[in-house]
């Protein structure tokens, strides 16, 4: 029973150092991509993933191991998984409208025109 | 054992808060560095919530949702503002 | 328990939130207000009586007792201080009515001014270290926003160096509490006397007792001043005569407060620097008194004098000089209302407040004229009006203490300051007519009374003086003595 | 739909208002009878089992991880990758969803997803520009997302 | 512990006055939040650092750290809050009237 | 409250009566209503005069401010007497020859009298006052009413001139007075002139009593125009010449003379008070004497006149003090002569002085100028004003047989006689009086015939004139008679005025030379024979004579004195001095700059403390008790400490706001490492939102500029801050290492629960023990979203802003600004707003027991506002929730007080609160507490506030 109890413990935080590991990684990208839509992709999405494993690690530390049902963290989850594509959407479009352009190799761009369409009929 | 893994993963998430930390000084564009705010509120929050695993207490969960829910309201204010100049 | 003390705070807290609810009913609001003032006037009176009659009253807010809960205690100090203050306020508001404009009463003037009282009266009668620092951002908010209030270039340019300076002041207030705190882990004023005295005042605390003397001094504009000509002249006069008559001496009372109940033990080190700072501020102050023809200047620098003929009494810590400084306070509320309401009055009938621009109105306004030479005399301390008595009292205790230096300066500047408003009324009152803005032969009657109820409290707290001083005696003598508020708090 | 939960809220509450017994077990108890009752006469109803929908739900949540896995493990080896191999670009993207919950829901799972993000809704809502890390084949993208996303969540709210 | 904290008061103090001291006013209000900052935590050391746990009796510790000065600093933020959010309208209205937010031409000479 | 009180206080009534009285009418002259008060003020002392003169003594007191030894006590014995009769008597006079001098159409008349009657009860009060304070007061009020009188025609510039500078002078040795009589009161313990006589000699040895002497003497000295405080006189002389004869000639100016007489037997003895006075006198005597005789116009050389006599008297009076040298009897007496020549010359200088003034203002009045060169030939048409100034200038002259020289003769008498004085070293000094004496003598004949020569006789040259010459009408002529007559009266029977009034008056100077009941006896003949005097005098006219007929040869004459240096000129300098002085020293300092100001602040702040530190040895680190530090604090300590110093480098905007951000959550850190959840959470809201609060007020300022500095500005800043932060540092180091006692808190912990119902201690603090502190702190976000509301919204009108700069952030980078599909945002709303509000809910229910409260769950609540505002808009807003959040404000706070006042009911103290257990349906047992309500109000205000600020200025567009 012990080991098991030991054996979890270590696959448990082992799973959130997993979580904190892409959240670096993500991080990395977010220095080294060249665009700032790149940039979201990197960080904002992938970040979320680390943290969504992190936070269901500690859940699941506190569920076993503390005997404590965290609603806070449960709610938490929820809410990041809710609100970071909005986050993210809204960052890219507001990017995309105040003009930051995109990286030099991309290859299409199709708003582009619809957009300076509706300009025109504006 | 398990506060090793914290730690580590705490140092872990500390280096990536620096990598925000650089995207948000250097920008360039004003975007970027409402990502990368957005980004360090999202590791903050798992931040705390090692912290709290490893001292063993829910006394600061409330701050994980309250920088959940901050980090997005401030990040749809930010990105608002930034498109229409406004943000109501 | 006596819940009489916290009404004069709770009455103009009530009244500024009924205010908000009546928003654009302005006749409602000033019939608000003027019974709210008048009552708390009745109130303040009924606190001296007890206070008279029965000693030192003491309040323990939430039922906790002292050191632990917040105490509002009302010796006689505190009491007539807030007697003093609810005077003041009512003619103020008087004077408001006719001066501050539609525009401003609609954006809350009334429930503004009613919450710079309740920081006041607070202020006041707190009998924590901590509520008192509480009770001043109260007072300096609604001092904020009053300033500002209107905003013209002029106000938002000076308010920004009002508000900067109050805030950094704050920040000391508030890391001085920590210090003391941390040394001597209470907030209690009595609880905080008998503990430093109990530790003789030594060390840090000695430190500690200087950097409440900053905090303090910056918030009376004791040598530490430079905030305050520019802050006095942006807001209208109403404002500015509350300003000048209260504010200061809400810094100053703290001074008093502080240096006689819990940094006393060791007078010759904090009270030879107040006093070095008191002859600084009456000279410079003197001397800003005539470097202008603005008369907003030289009425400010007025104030500044007066500070530090105030705190002289401070410093020299007999029981005279604190006397002295009392009823010189009391006198300087009612008397710099009086200038500053004067000074509006001419600064709104010659359209500018240039000297060289003046002339003559005493043809027109012979009745202000009148009261700016009264009042001239009665800030220069000429008897009978009421600055004579307190600054007698002053004199008397600076030479008896033997600071010749000290009350040289006093006089001096008392010179100088009669000086000073002697010219405004000269300038103003005297020679060729110039131009007018107003040219209502009579000016409003609402206008003026404010200034004539004033004038004749002026005279008739010169003509009373003995009554006023029996007062003051006793809040000498506690003030001399600070177990007796010590004992009045803690015992119970 | 709606209907059918709150029956089953009622029949929990009732259950326990027969045991004389308020507590979360009881309440529970009382659900799982009360969705038995539902389930074994869901015929009875003109439309389909709520249950089903759940159960489309949890496709759709099953799926999404799936893609978020993937897609994140793509990223990230981009990333890591020494020289950036990626055509970048956006791409407008017809859908066939019509509520306002359905065009988020995409919108949020594609934002979710790595590699790809919902840059603007055209204002009839039917046009999503899409910003994608690498779009060799836009065509290939877009019916990705049609059979994998679009399918799931019509599942979930249409019938 | 305290002898960092003090420290790290110090430097709070020390970089807030020397933005204080600064000509333009967004560098002013930086320096005055600092300052705050400072304060809040000097309170905090004036308090037993770390002697127990956070004063939630149902945590159930043996010892509990000093509430009394939370209590202060919770007021003192509360109450700088609502100075620095007037101090901002002030400084946005003040540049927008008086076009410039540099105070070393905001010393109310030119229109006297 | 005596009749000599009713005297004192009657013109003042009758002055308050007739300020406040309707405009008297036109038809006849104001004066007319004056008249009976003087008048009746000289009958009632004239009454008093034989029971004066009987050694009897009339006094009564009021109780002013018994307290302080302050009580309205007056007295009337010899000297008062003396004064009073002048005082009504001259006034009388004066006031009946203003009527027909001052036109009742054109002058501001009331105004006139009322001066006129205020410095007649002030100068009697003066005279008559025992207090020393009350002496003072009726002091000050002479020199304050004759300011006024000086500056009646104010709109000369000239009038205004002069009565400032006689007030600022008057006023200046005024206070000096206060100054020697508190010293007095000190020595003492009474400000009572009487028992300060009484007492006299018992303070004699006192530190203090020789700068009281000095200080009362400058009072008296400047008030009675003594060299060199005399250049206010020649200036007063602005005034109409009523005034001038009255005040500035018989009465206010002998008020130093009455104090110097007055304290006489008090400072008698002393060799200061014998040199002083006696050398000043002498000195201001020749001085005066001779500008006189340089002047042109005629009330100048009266003026110069008038100081040159009050030298005359001054000096008597010192030379009289002798008199206290000498415990013998008969040498006593001989040197008292001096002080009986100083009465009768006062008596006599006053009658001929003002019969002077008169004449001057009928010349005046009549051909419209006073200048000497332009007067000439009048004898023919004023004979009668002719007569009275012969008189008049005759008796000043010192010829017989008017008064003037009899006085002159005691004068010279009482100067030949010091030189035997035999009690100092200095005898040549001494011989040098009666020289000094002579000379001045000769100036007076002098100037004394050009006054009536040069006006009266010589070739007319009335064309120069401005008006035809008449002899003045009666009533303008009767004062000046009435004068002249007692000229002659006084000449041909001095003791008349013997008995009646020089003794009583010198037994008030000279108390110790009497025994009790004794009196002087006082005789003074027209005849003495050969005298050294009679010589002296008959050297006088010859002399005299010599030089008014070389007057207008003597250039000597017509040159400034001191072409360089003259004391008006050094008053001028002063003025000027101090106006211009004072505007560039303040100005130098008060330079608007809010830098300069704060660096002034802080420099003081490391001065003194750093010198509190240093002088205490209050550094006194005692690290043992310091709790221990692990090294994950070390690196936030660090990083805080790194991301604030990176502060002041950066100089982009952003990046300065974002450090501090930083440093605002490394403070959070803090609070998470220090055990304060509720601080964490609170400090985490309040630095986002004021980051975000920051970066919209702040992002349409121009771009950080970096800060142009010299290298040593740079420096002074590094300095200064840098000691401020080791000085604060170092506070806090003893601060915590001199823990002395142990804090209160231990309290709150172990009573939180049980008396207050809650078990997060900082909220039951927060809410309960110290609630009042709460109830004032959300006052003051009350107030500050006030203030906000009305900064944005309150423009007035008056002020347009040129340099208006618009908020154009969105054109500048959107030039589209096309319209936006946000249905993802509105959509994900509809769920996190929920989410939101019932966390927020939760945070201030659960606040008593665990981390959270009414602040943190409002605050909250507020952003799930904010973020239905941002989804769906502000009409949306407005549609859910239609009511006023400053009205939500002003509810909350009412909530909050009433749940304090509520105390008041159950007769507890204000903000008292209760809680118990209750069972309720569905909870069970539950707590109810009244703070919860308390929190209630706070959690409403803030929300209200938090809106109301945030709609405030998100709709500022
Ligand atoms: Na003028
Ligand atoms: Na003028």
């Amino acid at each position: 029973m012990e080991t098991i109890q030991a054996f979890g413990e270590h696959a448990l935080g082992l799973f959130i150092l997993i979580g904190a590991i892409i959240c670096a990684i993500s991080t990395f990208g977010l220095i080294r991509l060249p665009d700032v839509y790149l940039r979201s992709h990197a960080a904002t999405k992938s970040a979320t993933l680390g943290v969504l494993i992190i936070l269901s690690g500690s859940f699941f530390y506190f569920m076993f191991y503390l005997d404590h049902i965290s609603a806070k963290i449960l709610l938490g989850i929820v809410f990041v998984f809710l609100t970071s594509p909005v986050a993210g959407h809204l960052n890219g479009r507001a990017a995309y409208r105040t003009g930051v352009p995109l990286w030099k190799e991309s290859v299409q761009d199709e708003l582009k025109q619809v957009r300076e369409h509706i300009r025109e009929d504006a | 054992m398990m506060d090793t893994w914290l730690i580590l993963s705490l140092a872990v998430l500390s280096l990536s808060i620096l990598g925000c930390m650089y995207r948000l000084l250097k920008g360039p564009s004003i975007s970027d560095r409402i990502a990368a705010l957005d980004t360090i509120g999202i590791v903050l929050l798992a931040m705390i919530t090692i912290v709290c695993a490893w001292l063993r207490t829910t006394t600061y969960m409330d701050i994980v949702l309250l920088i959940g829910i901050l980090t997005f309201i401030g990040t749809i204010a930010f990105a608002r503002y930034l498109e229409r100049g406004e943000v109501l | 328990m006596n819940n009489l003390l916290v009404l004069p705070l709770l009455l103009p807290l009530c009244t500024a939130v009924i205010l908000l609810f009546l928003k654009q009913y302005l006749v409602i609001q000033r019939w608000v207000s003027t019974v709210s003032v008048l009552m708390n006037i009745a109130i303040a009176g009924i606190i001296v009586m007890q206070v008279r009659s029965a000693g030192i009253h003491v309040l323990h807010i939430g039922g906790w007792m002292p050191p632990y809960g917040i105490v509002f205690v009302a010796d006689m100090l505190s009491a007539l201080l807030v007697l003093t203050t609810s005077v003041v306020s009512a003619f103020c508001l008087f004077f408001a009515f006719g001066t501050i404009g539609v525009e401003r009463e609609r954006y809350y003037f009334y429930p503004l001014f009613q919450f710079l009282l309740v920081g006041i009266y607070g202020s006041f009668l707190t009998g924590d270290l901590f509520n008192l620092f509480v009770c001043f951002e109260v007072m300096l908010i609604s001092s904020y926003a009053l300033i500002v209030l209107g905003g013209t270039r002029r106000q938002l340019r000076e308010t920004l160096k009002y508000m900067l300076i109050n805030i950094l002041s704050s920040s000391l207030f508030v890391a001085a509490v920590a210090y003391l705190y941390g040394v001597v882990g209470t907030l209690n004023m009595a609880d905080l006397s008998l503990k430093v005295a109990e530790a003789g005042q030594s060390g840090v605390l000695n430190v500690i007792a200087l950097l409440f003397m900053i905090v303090f001094a910056l918030k009376a504009g004791l040598f530490l001043f430079f905030w305050l000509p520019g802050s006095y002249s942006a807001p209208p006069s109403a404002v500015a005569a509350l300003f000048a008559a209260l504010l200061t001496k809400v810094g100053i009372y703290a001074l008093i407060r502080t240096f006689t109940l819990i940094f006393h033990s060791n007078p010759e080190v904090t009270h030879s620097w107040l006093m070095g700072m008191a002859i600084a501020t009456m000279i410079l102050g003197a001397i800003g008194t005539v470097a202008y023809h603005d008369i907003r200047q030289i009425i400010n620098y007025n104030v500044v004098v007066s500070v530090g003929l105030i705190i002289m009494g401070l410093a020299v810590s007999s029981e005279e000089g604190l006397e002295g400084a009392v009823f010189y306070l009391m006198h300087d509320m009612l008397a710099k209302a009086l200038l500053f309401l004067l000074g509006g009055l001419i600064i709104q009938v010659a359209g500018t407040a240039d000297l060289r621009q003046m002339g003559g109105m005493i043809r027109r306004y012979p009745l202000m004229g009148a009261m700016v030479f009264i009042t001239a005399l009665a800030i220069a301390g000429i008897p009978p009006f009421s600055g004579f008595a307190g600054k007698l009292l002053l004199i008397q205790a600076g030479l008896r203490e033997g600071y010749f230096g000290l009350t040289a300066v006093a006089l001096g500047s008392s010179l100088i300051v009669l000086y000073s408003l002697i010219r405004i009324f000269m300038q103003a009152f005297w020679g060729e007519e110039k131009p007018l803005q107003e040219q209502s032969p009579m000016l409003n009657r609402k206008l003026i009374m404010p200034s004539v109820g004033l004038s004749l409290l002026v005279i008739g707290m010169g003509l009373g003086s003995e009554a006023v001083y029996n007062l003051v005696a006793d809040a000498g003598s506690t003030l001399i003595l600070p177990m007796q508020y010590v004992d009045a708090v803690l015992k119970e | 739909m709606a209907l059918q939960i709150l029956l089953n809220f009622i029949l929990a509450f009732v259950w326990m208002f027969l045991n004389n017994e308020w507590s979360v077990v009881q309440f529970i108890v009382g659900f799982l009878v009360g969705l038995i009752c539902l389930m074994l006469l869901r015929r009875f109803w003109t439309y389909e089992f709520y249950l089903y929908r759940v159960w489309a739900l949890m496709k759709l949540f099953l799926l999404f991880n799936k893609e978020l896995l993937h897609s994140s493990l793509v990223v990230l080896k981009q990333i890591l990758q020494p020289k950036l191999a990626i055509q970048p670009g956006i791409f407008a993207y017809e859908t066939e969803l019509k509520s306002d919950w359905e065009i988020t829901l995409l919108a949020c799972l594609i934002c979710l997803t790595p590699g790809t993000l919902t840059l603007d809704v055209s204002d009839d809502n039917r046009t999503l520009y899409i910003h994608a890390m690498d779009i060799q084949d836009a065509d290939l993208l877009s019916r990705q997302i049609k059979c994998t996303f679009e399918k799931a969540i019509m599942e979930v709210t249409r019938t | 512990m305290e002898l960092y904290m003090s420290m790290s008061v110090g430097v709070l103090f020390m970089v807030g006055v020397y933005l204080i001291l600064s000509k333009s006013l967004l560098r002013i209000i930086l320096g005055t939040s600092l300052l705050t900052h400072g304060v809040h935590l000097l309170l905090l050391t004036m308090s037993r650092l770390k002697t127990g746990a956070a004063p939630l009796l149902g945590e159930g510790a043996n010892s509990y750290v000093d509430p009394l000065p939370q209590a202060l600093i919770l007021t003192s933020i509360v109450i700088s809050f609502g100075v620095t959010s007037l101090f901002f309208v002030l400084a946005y209205q003040a540049y927008r009237k008086l076009g410039t937010d540099n105070m070393d031409l905001l010393r109310g000479k030119e229109d006297e | 409250m005596s009749l000599l009180h009713m005297a004192i206080l009657l013109p003042f009534l009758y002055a308050a009566a007739l300020t406040v009285m309707r405009k008297p009418s036109l038809r006849f002259h104001t004066g007319w209503i004056i008249l009976p008060i003087p008048v009746l003020l000289f009958v009632y002392f004239i009454s008093c005069m034989a029971s004066v003169q009987a050694g009897e003594e009339l006094s009564g007191s009021i109780p002013w401010i018994p307290s302080l030894n302050i009580r309205f006590t007056v007295f009337l014995d010899g000297l008062g007497l003396l004064f009073s009769l002048l005082i009504s008597g001259i006034g009388s006079l004066v006031v009946l020859y203003s009527i027909y001098y001052l036109d009742r159409k054109k002058e501001a008349l009331r105004n006139f009298y009322v001066y006129l009657l205020l410095f007649m009860g002030a100068m009697l009060g003066v005279v008559l006052a025992d207090n020393l304070i009350i002496l003072y007061g009726f002091w000050e009020i002479t020199s304050i009413s004759s300011f006024l009188l000086i500056a009646f025609w104010h709109n000369r510039e000239k009038s205004r001139y002069g009565a400032l500078k006689s007030m600022l002078i008057t006023v200046l040795g005024g206070l000096a007075m206060l100054a020697g009589f508190v010293l007095f009161y000190i020595m003492t313990g009474t400000f009572s002139l009487r028992e300060i006589i009484n007492n006299a000699g018992s303070v004699n040895d006192h530190t203090l009593f020789l700068p009281a002497l000095v200080l009362i003497l400058l009072g008296a000295f400047t008030k009675s125009a003594q060299f060199p405080f005399h250049i206010w006189l020649p200036d007063a002389m602005e005034a109409p010449t009523p005034v001038s004869a009255y005040l500035h000639s018989a009465t206010m100016v002998k008020a130093g003379l009455y104090l110097v007489a007055r304290f006489s037997p008090v400072f008698a003895g002393e060799a200061l008070w014998f040199w002083l006075i006696s050398v000043c006198g002498i000195v201001t005597l020749i001085y005066g004497s001779f500008q006189a005789l340089k002047q042109t116009d005629l009330k100048a050389i009266l003026a110069f006149s008038t100081i040159s006599q009050l030298g005359l008297i001054m000096s008597l009076l010192g030379l009289g003090s002798a008199a206290a040298f000498y415990t013998d009897g008969s040498d006593s007496v001989f040197y008292a002569k001096a002080t009986m020549a100083a009465i009768f010359h006062l008596i006599n200088h006053a009658v001929f002085k003002g019969a002077l003034f008169m004449v001057v203002g009928i010349v005046d009045h009549e051909t419209g100028t006073r200048d000497i060169r332009k007067l000439g030939g009048l004898l023919s048409i004023m004979p009668i004003t002719f007569t009275i100034a012969v008189i008049g200038t005759f008796s000043m002259a010192g010829l017989p047989p008017f008064n003037g020289f009899l006085s002159k003769e005691m004068f010279f008498t009482a100067v030949l006689g010091i030189t035997e004085l035999d009690r100092f070293d200095s005898q040549t000094l001494l011989r040098l009086f009666p020289v000094l004496a002579w000379v001045a003598s000769v100036f007076t004949f002098g100037y004394s015939m050009m006054v009536v020569f040069r006006t009266f006789t010589g070739r007319p040259q009335f064309e120069q004139l401005e008006k035809k010459p008449h002899e003045a009408p009666i009533g303008l002529l009767l004062s000046p008679v009435v004068l002249a007559a007692l000229a002659v009266v006084f000449g041909l029977f001095p003791n008349l005025l013997s008995y009646t009034l020089i003794e009583p008056a010198m037994a008030a100077i000279h108390p110790a030379l009497l025994l009790p009941g004794d009196r002087f006896y006082v005789s003074i003949h027209m005849w003495h024979g050969w005298t050294p005097e009679l010589f002296m005098t008959m050297g006088v006219a010859v002399a005299g004579m010599l030089i008014y007929k070389l007057h207008p040869r003597l250039s000597v004459l017509h040159e400034p004195l001191f072409r360089r240096v003259s004391l008006n000129l050094t008053y001028d300098a002063g003025i000027k001095l101090l106006h211009q002085g004072s505007l560039r020293m303040t100005n130098r300092y008060m330079t608007g700059s809010l830098r300069h100001y704060v660096i002034y602040i802080f420099v003081f702040l490391i001065l003194s403390l750093g010198w509190g530190l240093y002088h205490y040895g209050a550094i006194s680190v005692n690290m043992d008790r310091f709790a221990p530090v692990s090294l994950y604090e070390i690196v936030i300590n660090l990083v805080l400490i790194l991301s604030v110093i990176a502060i002041p480098f950066v100089n982009s905007r952003m990046k300065a706001i974002i450090l501090t951000g930083a440093a605002g959550y490394m403070v959070t850190l803090f609070f998470v490492i220090f055990r304060a959840p509720d601080l964490a959470l609170t400090q985490m809201i309040v630095e986002t939102v004021s980051v975000a609060l920051f970066l919209l007020c702040f992002y349409h300022l121009p771009k950080l500029e970096k800060e142009q500095t010299k290298p040593r500005t740079r420096i002074v800043k590094l300095a200064i801050s840098a000691g401020v932060g080791v000085i604060m540092t170092l506070v806090a180091l003893s601060a915590s290492g001199s823990k002395l006692f142990e804090s209160i808190s231990d309290y709150y912990l172990r009573n939180s629960y049980v008396l207050a119902g809650g078990k997060n201690v900082v909220n039951v603090i927060l809410v309960d023990f110290r609630g009042f502190d709460t109830m004032l702190e959300i006052v003051v976000l009350g107030i500050a979203s006030l203030g906000v509301y009305a900064l944005i919204r309150l423009n007035l009108a008056s002020d347009r802003p040129e340099a208006v700069r618009k908020l154009d952030f969105a054109n500048r980078l959107n030039k589209d600004r096309l319209p936006s599909n946000d249905v993802i945002l509105r959509t994900v709303s509809k769920v996190a707003i929920f989410i939101i509000l019932v966390f927020a809910v939760y945070l201030f229910f659960t606040g008593h027991h665990h981390p959270g409260g009414g602040f943190i769950g409002a605050l909250m609540t507020a952003a799930a506002l904010i973020l239905l505002t941002m989804a769906f808009g502000m009409a949306t807003i407005r549609e859910v929730i239609p009511w006023d959040f400053k009205r939500l404000t002003a509810v909350g706070l009412l909530i909050a007080i009433l749940t304090g006042a509520g105390s008041f009911l159950f007769d507890a103290p204000f903000l008292s609160h209760s809680f118990g257990y209750f069972n309720l349906p569905l909870l069970g047992k539950t707590e109810l507490a009244t703070a919860v309500l308390f929190d209630l109000g706070v959690y409403l205000t803030v929300i209200g506030i938090t809106m109301t600020i945030i709609l405030t200025i998100g709709r500022d567009k």
